[in-house]
């Protein structure tokens, strides 16, 4: 019964949303609806969930005074005290004026956006080690890498004689290789959503519902 | 301000022209859904706007402004009813459309006065009658677009094919797949991190475990632990978000219960790190610094954090194996990874390492329709360049 | 500008300062950072995920008098769902956790087969099928005023694609024709790859400038700047910053073993 | 000797890269210099089909970015509602980001009361929807069932701009202004085919050609791709240079780019010149 139950759920379930796209009746619709948003809110609630593993997990390294016992600490405490003037501020949270406002502009934000900003860096890096003309594959990588870098800055439309055309070339390479590859990929993809899909709602793929 | 406006529409009323009532039809959109209706009308030359009237019902007489339209319009797409609920659709509507004289700004007014204030500014027309139609199939055969039944026959292909395979193989008929040197990076990873004493980080992506991606990740993950419990290392699956978190957590326990070592689990090296991404970005990479695992596994769908994970573990001499159907980040696996599997070849490592009949079957019944797609273009590019666009008809969808 | 504003300003250039020692190595003052971005960001997430789902799709319509019946105990449903979900914190009930992620599952799966299908299947393939004639009255062979389309750009996009295509034929062996379709393929995919990366440098770069632009106070007007003074403040950080990893190193001595 | 050097250069410690782009970045910013650049097409054409939207008619943005693709988006998002708001048209906007609400909400305030708009009447803000594409799927579907309140906690049917708007289709047009998933990708598959929307997208440079298939195939109406194209929009809409007291962001940006790329550019440059001189080298010993 354990693995009969979510094996039918799944099937029916699945059979259903798949309805969806060919069954354009409203009476159907107002169902299909339904499920998703029950879906919605289960994507939300799992949420609690991992909150709860997290402070299952990092709790005890802070009581056991373990490794990096300090850190954990000011992440507890950092998202405690997210919690706290998140609901404190409840549907006001994001005026000016609010903790939870100070937070997110000046905490949120910035970090964020520094975490991304490496990339600057890193993108350097790993093109100057990886962007080595080692075999024809290699060498078209790095030439295409090069074209487009070279068109997108303005600088590359000065330059004598290829100038007036790089721009053009690029174009070229973004509108019909780049997007033939694309396209396959995107096919590809679609493909083992298809097979992927069938698995699950068939019940032939059942990883997602652990063993027994 | 309001006075102002109010003295304008005085003084558009003044200069405005007569303008004749236009003739209304209302059509029901092809392969509808019964909640829609399209009102349609003629006119010669354009109003100062258009106002949309209906009433529910054969005879009924409570006119309620639908839209204001500007002069141009001569269609309003109808949605019926929005909460099919507590107002399940009529089963007929009546529309009428008035030609502004003048402009009235109905969203200031109440409710009740639009319908008479917008009457006494304009023309209305004759009034007209539909009932909606709902479908109970799509088959784009109306709009001469096969699409949708192109779709089924695919889904349906698919799945008898995926049972007939299945049978081949299980009655003895081997299946050949061609083999991915990125899959066999793997399982030298895991072993290389045995000889290291190191652990095996494994990331699934950082989508929603609903993803196809996400999915076919958990399914190697399940591979993946099993060979890692055989080797007895350490595998650490860094989560993103908390849904995967617990399948993860269930697929690894009953990978090393398949192995035969369901106590050399432990769940708290199942990890949810934070569901925003950059922030589980800052996690992982602290993984990948203090742990120092032998060998990464990012198989999923990824997104910007792909390159500060793959440079962050290149920098601690990991031996990484990458798979992304996201298009947008493969370039950077292939830059900064060791092995990396592309689009679709992620799809195929859980069939190829698991060897499991009915994975490989849908592999294989996956292919076939990869033939279908490529014969179709080819054909279909001869075939509309001497003018005869039938394939492009098969693939083609109206909007529904 | 409040001074809580200010002292705002200053904490934002002290964390991106921290951020970025990371660039040099792991260290003590990247850890506190990256710690605090987790409880935050863990917290951010569960309050907008609760005001913006929870209490509206599921809080307010149990506690709503208007709905009618049939559509409160509908979102019964959902709860009784997220029940068994938590179950999974009791070991003896853990398998009723399977019910709500078969359900979600399942009704993604739905869903995202026939929307993947529709939309990258069958509009792909239908966008990819050319019309030579048409092209070739339109730009010939190549025209360079139309960014190289023509008829050579639209078979080269249908052969591309249907290689790529083949590229990813698992389920027979390579024979030598199809290891040229294969290898066209590859190339392809290369070329569209190098141009991802570098169509994809400047929105990297474009991230940089943005926090270099923070840092330099080039983001605010003139006024705020007067106030804030960020010049000063990334001095300080960048110094506090640098001189606590200079004394940090110096404690590890011999036992440091640089990442990078 | 000559040779080590060569070799040692090509795997020379990363952070001395780190160090050459961070100068990269803050030398021109320091000390700013001017170029011009063209309009792509894509833009023209965002820019084309937002002045087709008549006076007075209402559009729907989807304000799909967070903190970390603002220097990328922000200035498109900042023009793209002066454009908008300039032409009398009104607009919904939601997103799909939780993280976007405390950050869209100042600009539309601020952009909003400097054209004397009125919440409510003149546009609203929906908030946040978490769900990913079934959230995409809902907007497509019903508007009023998926944001019952706005972000303020009014009534959707409280609100003159949005109580008329069903269904995404009802708009004029949809503009969305995307950093990823969920975003363009995720609108054009789920809805855009089935109800035939006019959708523009404003994203990052990452994302960009991977929608121009989209364009292409005319399911967007428009593109616009990172910094460049944020910065040709902004030349669109004020072709006259900024407005008193404002900066173009993007358009300051867009010229240290210049510098950051050439960095990178001559960097592998030089990389492969010592990787084919040692390779030489390296063949030619026995």
């Amino acid at each position: 019964m354990r693995s009969t139950i979510p094996l039918v759920l799944t099937f029916l379930v699945g059979i259903f949303m798949v309805g969806e796209y060919f069954i354009p009746h409203w009476r159907y619709h107002q169902w299909t609806a339904v499920l998703l948003e029950w879906g919605l809110i289960l994507a939300a609630a799992a949420f609690l969930l991992g909150l709860f593993n997290l402070v299952q997990v990092n709790l005890p390294k802070v009581m056991n005074k373990e490794e990096d016992w300090g850190y954990k600490l000011v992440m507890l405490v950092s998202l405690v005290g997210t919690l706290v003037v998140g609901f404190m501020g409840n549907t006001d949270r994001l005026s000016d004026g609010q903790a939870y406002k100070w937070l997110f502009d000046f905490v949120f934000v910035p970090l964020n956006a520094t975490m991304f900003a490496l990339l600057a860096f890193y993108i350097a890096s790993a093109a100057f080690r990886a962007f080595r003309a080692r075999n024809l594959e290699a060498t078209v990588l790095l030439v295409a890498a090069i074209i487009v870098m070279i068109a997108r800055v303005p600088m590359g439309e000065d330059l004598p004689l290829i100038g007036e055309k790089l721009p053009q070339f690029m174009n070229w390479i973004m509108d019909v290789p780049n997007i033939a590859a694309r396209r396959a990929i995107f096919i590809g993809a679609a493909l083992g959503a298809v097979a992927t899909g069938l698995r699950v709602i068939l019940g032939i793929e059942r990883s997602h519902l652990g063993a027994d | 301000m309001k006075q102002l406006l109010s003295w304008m529409a005085l003084l558009a009323l003044l200069v405005a022209l007569p303008a004749s009532a236009a003739t209304v039809t209302v059509e029901v959109p092809p392969d509808n859904d019964g909640l829609n209706l399209n009102v349609v009308w003629d006119e010669a030359t354009d109003p100062l706007g258009w106002a949309v009237l209906r009433a529910d019902g054969a005879s009924g007489e409570d006119w309620t402004v639908l839209k204001m339209l500007p002069g141009n319009a001569r269609k309003l797409s109808d949605k019926v009813t929005t909460n099919v609920w507590e107002h399940p659709p009529q089963d007929t509507y009546r529309y009428q459309v008035v030609a502004m004289r003048s402009l009235v700004l109905v969203d200031e007014m109440e409710e009740a006065d639009r319908t008479a204030a917008v009457l006494a500014a304009g023309t209305a027309s004759a009034i007209a009658t539909g009932s909606p139609s709902a479908a109970w199939i799509r088959t784009g055969i109306g709009a001469k677009q096969y699409g949708p039944l192109v779709m089924l026959l695919i889904i349906l292909a698919v799945g008898v094919m995926m049972w007939k395979f299945a049978n081949d193989v299980r009655a003895g008929k081997p299946v050949f797949i061609r083999r991915i040197p990125g899959i066999d990076a793997i399982e030298e990873g895991i072993g290389r991190a045995t000889e290291m004493g190191q652990p095996i980080l494994y990331v699934p992506g950082i989508d929603e475990l609903q993803d196809i991606q996400t999915i076919a990740s958990m399914l190697i993950l399940g591979q993946v632990a099993e060979k890692v419990a055989e080797y007895q290392a350490d595998i650490i699956v860094s989560c993103c978000i908390p849904m995967v978190r617990e399948v993860a957590d269930e697929v690894v326990k009953a990978g090393f219960y398949q192995a035969g070592f369901p106590d050399a689990y432990n769940p708290r090296n199942t990890r949810f790190i934070s569901s925003e991404q950059f922030a589980f970005c800052a996690g992982t990479n602290g993984i990948i610094y203090r742990e120092k695992p032998a060998t990464n596994i990012y198989l999923g769908r990824f997104f910007a954090e792909s390159l500060i994970l793959a440079e962050t573990g290149f920098v601690n001499k990991s031996i990484q194996i990458a798979g992304t159907a996201e298009a947008t980040q493969l370039p950077f696996f292939i830059a900064a990874c060791d092995y990396t599997l592309i689009g679709e070849e992620l799809f195929a490592v859980g069939a190829y390492m698991s060897r499991d009949p009915r994975l490989v079957s849908s592999l294989k019944a996956s292919d076939w329709v990869k033939l279908f797609v490529v014969i179709s273009l080819l054909l279909g590019t001869v075939l509309t360049t001497l003018g005869f666009p039938i394939v492009n008809n098969l693939f083609a969808i109206s909007g529904g | 500008m409040s001074g809580i504003e200010l002292v705002g300003a200053w904490v934002s250039i002290f964390l991106t300062v921290c951020v970025l020692s990371f660039l040099y190595d792991d260290n003590p003052v990247y850890k506190l950072a990256e710690h605090v971005f987790l409880g935050v960001s863990i917290g951010y997430g569960v309050i907008e995920i609760y005001f913006g789902v929870f209490k509206p799709n599921l809080l307010d319509k149990l506690m709503n008098d208007e709905l009618g019946m049939l559509q409160r105990s509908l979102s019964i449903v959902p709860l009784i769902l997220i029940i068994m979900l938590f179950s999974k914190v009791v070991p003896k009930y853990s398998w009723l956790a399977r019910i709500p992620i078969a359900f979600i599952v399942a009704a993604y799966a739905g869903v995202k087969l026939t929307g993947e299908l529709n939309a990258n299947l069958m509009t792909q393939v239908a966008q990819s099928i050319p019309n030579l004639a048409e092209v070739w009255e339109k730009h010939g062979f190549w025209d360079w005023s139309a960014d190289g389309a023509g008829v050579f750009s639209s078979l080269f996009l249908v052969l591309g694609l249907a290689a790529c295509l083949l590229h990813f034929y698992f389920s027979a062996p390579q024979n030598k024709a199809m290891q040229q379709i294969s290898r066209f393929g590859v190339l392809t995919l290369m070329l569209s790859f190098g141009a991802s990366f570098g169509y994809t440098v400047m929105g990297r770069i474009s991230l940089a400038i943005g926090r270099a632009q923070e840092m330099l106070g080039l983001d605010r007007s003139a006024e705020q700047v007067a106030q804030i003074h960020p010049r000063t403040a990334s001095l300080i950080c960048i110094l506090l910053v640098v001189g606590y990893l200079v004394a940090w190193r110096r404690k590890q001595g011999d036992d440091y073993t640089p990442g990078n | 000797m000559k040779l080590d050097t060569l070799i040692k250069f090509q795997n020379m410690d990363r952070r001395w890269i780190f160090l050459g782009m961070g100068i990269a970045i803050l030398l021109p910013l320091l000390f700013p210099i001017t170029l011009s650049f063209n309009i792509d097409e894509r833009v023209q054409s965002l820019y084309d089909s937002v002045e087709e939207v008549p006076a007075g008619s209402t559009v729907f943005i989807s304000a799909d970015f967070d903190p970390a693709s603002r220097p990328e988006l922000e200035p498109f998002f900042r023009a793209n509602l002066h454009h908008l708001l300039r032409k009398d048209v009104k607009f919904v906007a939601a997103t799909l980001w939780p993280s976007s609400p405390p950050l869209v909400m100042p600009i539309f305030e601020e952009i909003t009361a400097e054209y004397g708009k009125e919440y409510g009447k003149d546009w609203c803000f929906l908030g946040f929807k978490d769900g990913k594409e079934l959230a995409i799927k809902a907007i497509g579907e019903n508007i009023p069932e998926t944001f019952p309140t706005d972000i303020k906690g009014n009534k959707i049917a409280d609100l003159a701009v949005a109580r008329s708007f069903k269904q995404a289709k009802d708009f004029a047009m949809i503009i969305n202004v995307s950093a990823g998933f969920p975003g363009t990708r995720e609108y054009v598959l789920q809805i855009q085919g089935q109800y035939d929307l006019k959708i523009a997208s404003a994203t990052t440079a990452v994302s960009g050609p991977d929608y121009i298939p989209f364009y292409k195939a005319g399911q967007l109406t428009g593109l616009s791709a990172g910094m460049p194209g944020s910065a040709q929009y902004e030349q669109l809409v004020f072709p006259d240079g900024p407005r008193e007291g404002e900066r173009l962001m993007a358009t300051q940006a867009v010229n240290v780019l210049n510098v950051g790329h050439l960095f990178i550019i001559v960097l592998i440059l030089l990389g492969n010149i010592a990787f084919f001189v040692t390779r030489r080298v390296e063949e030619a010993a026995p």
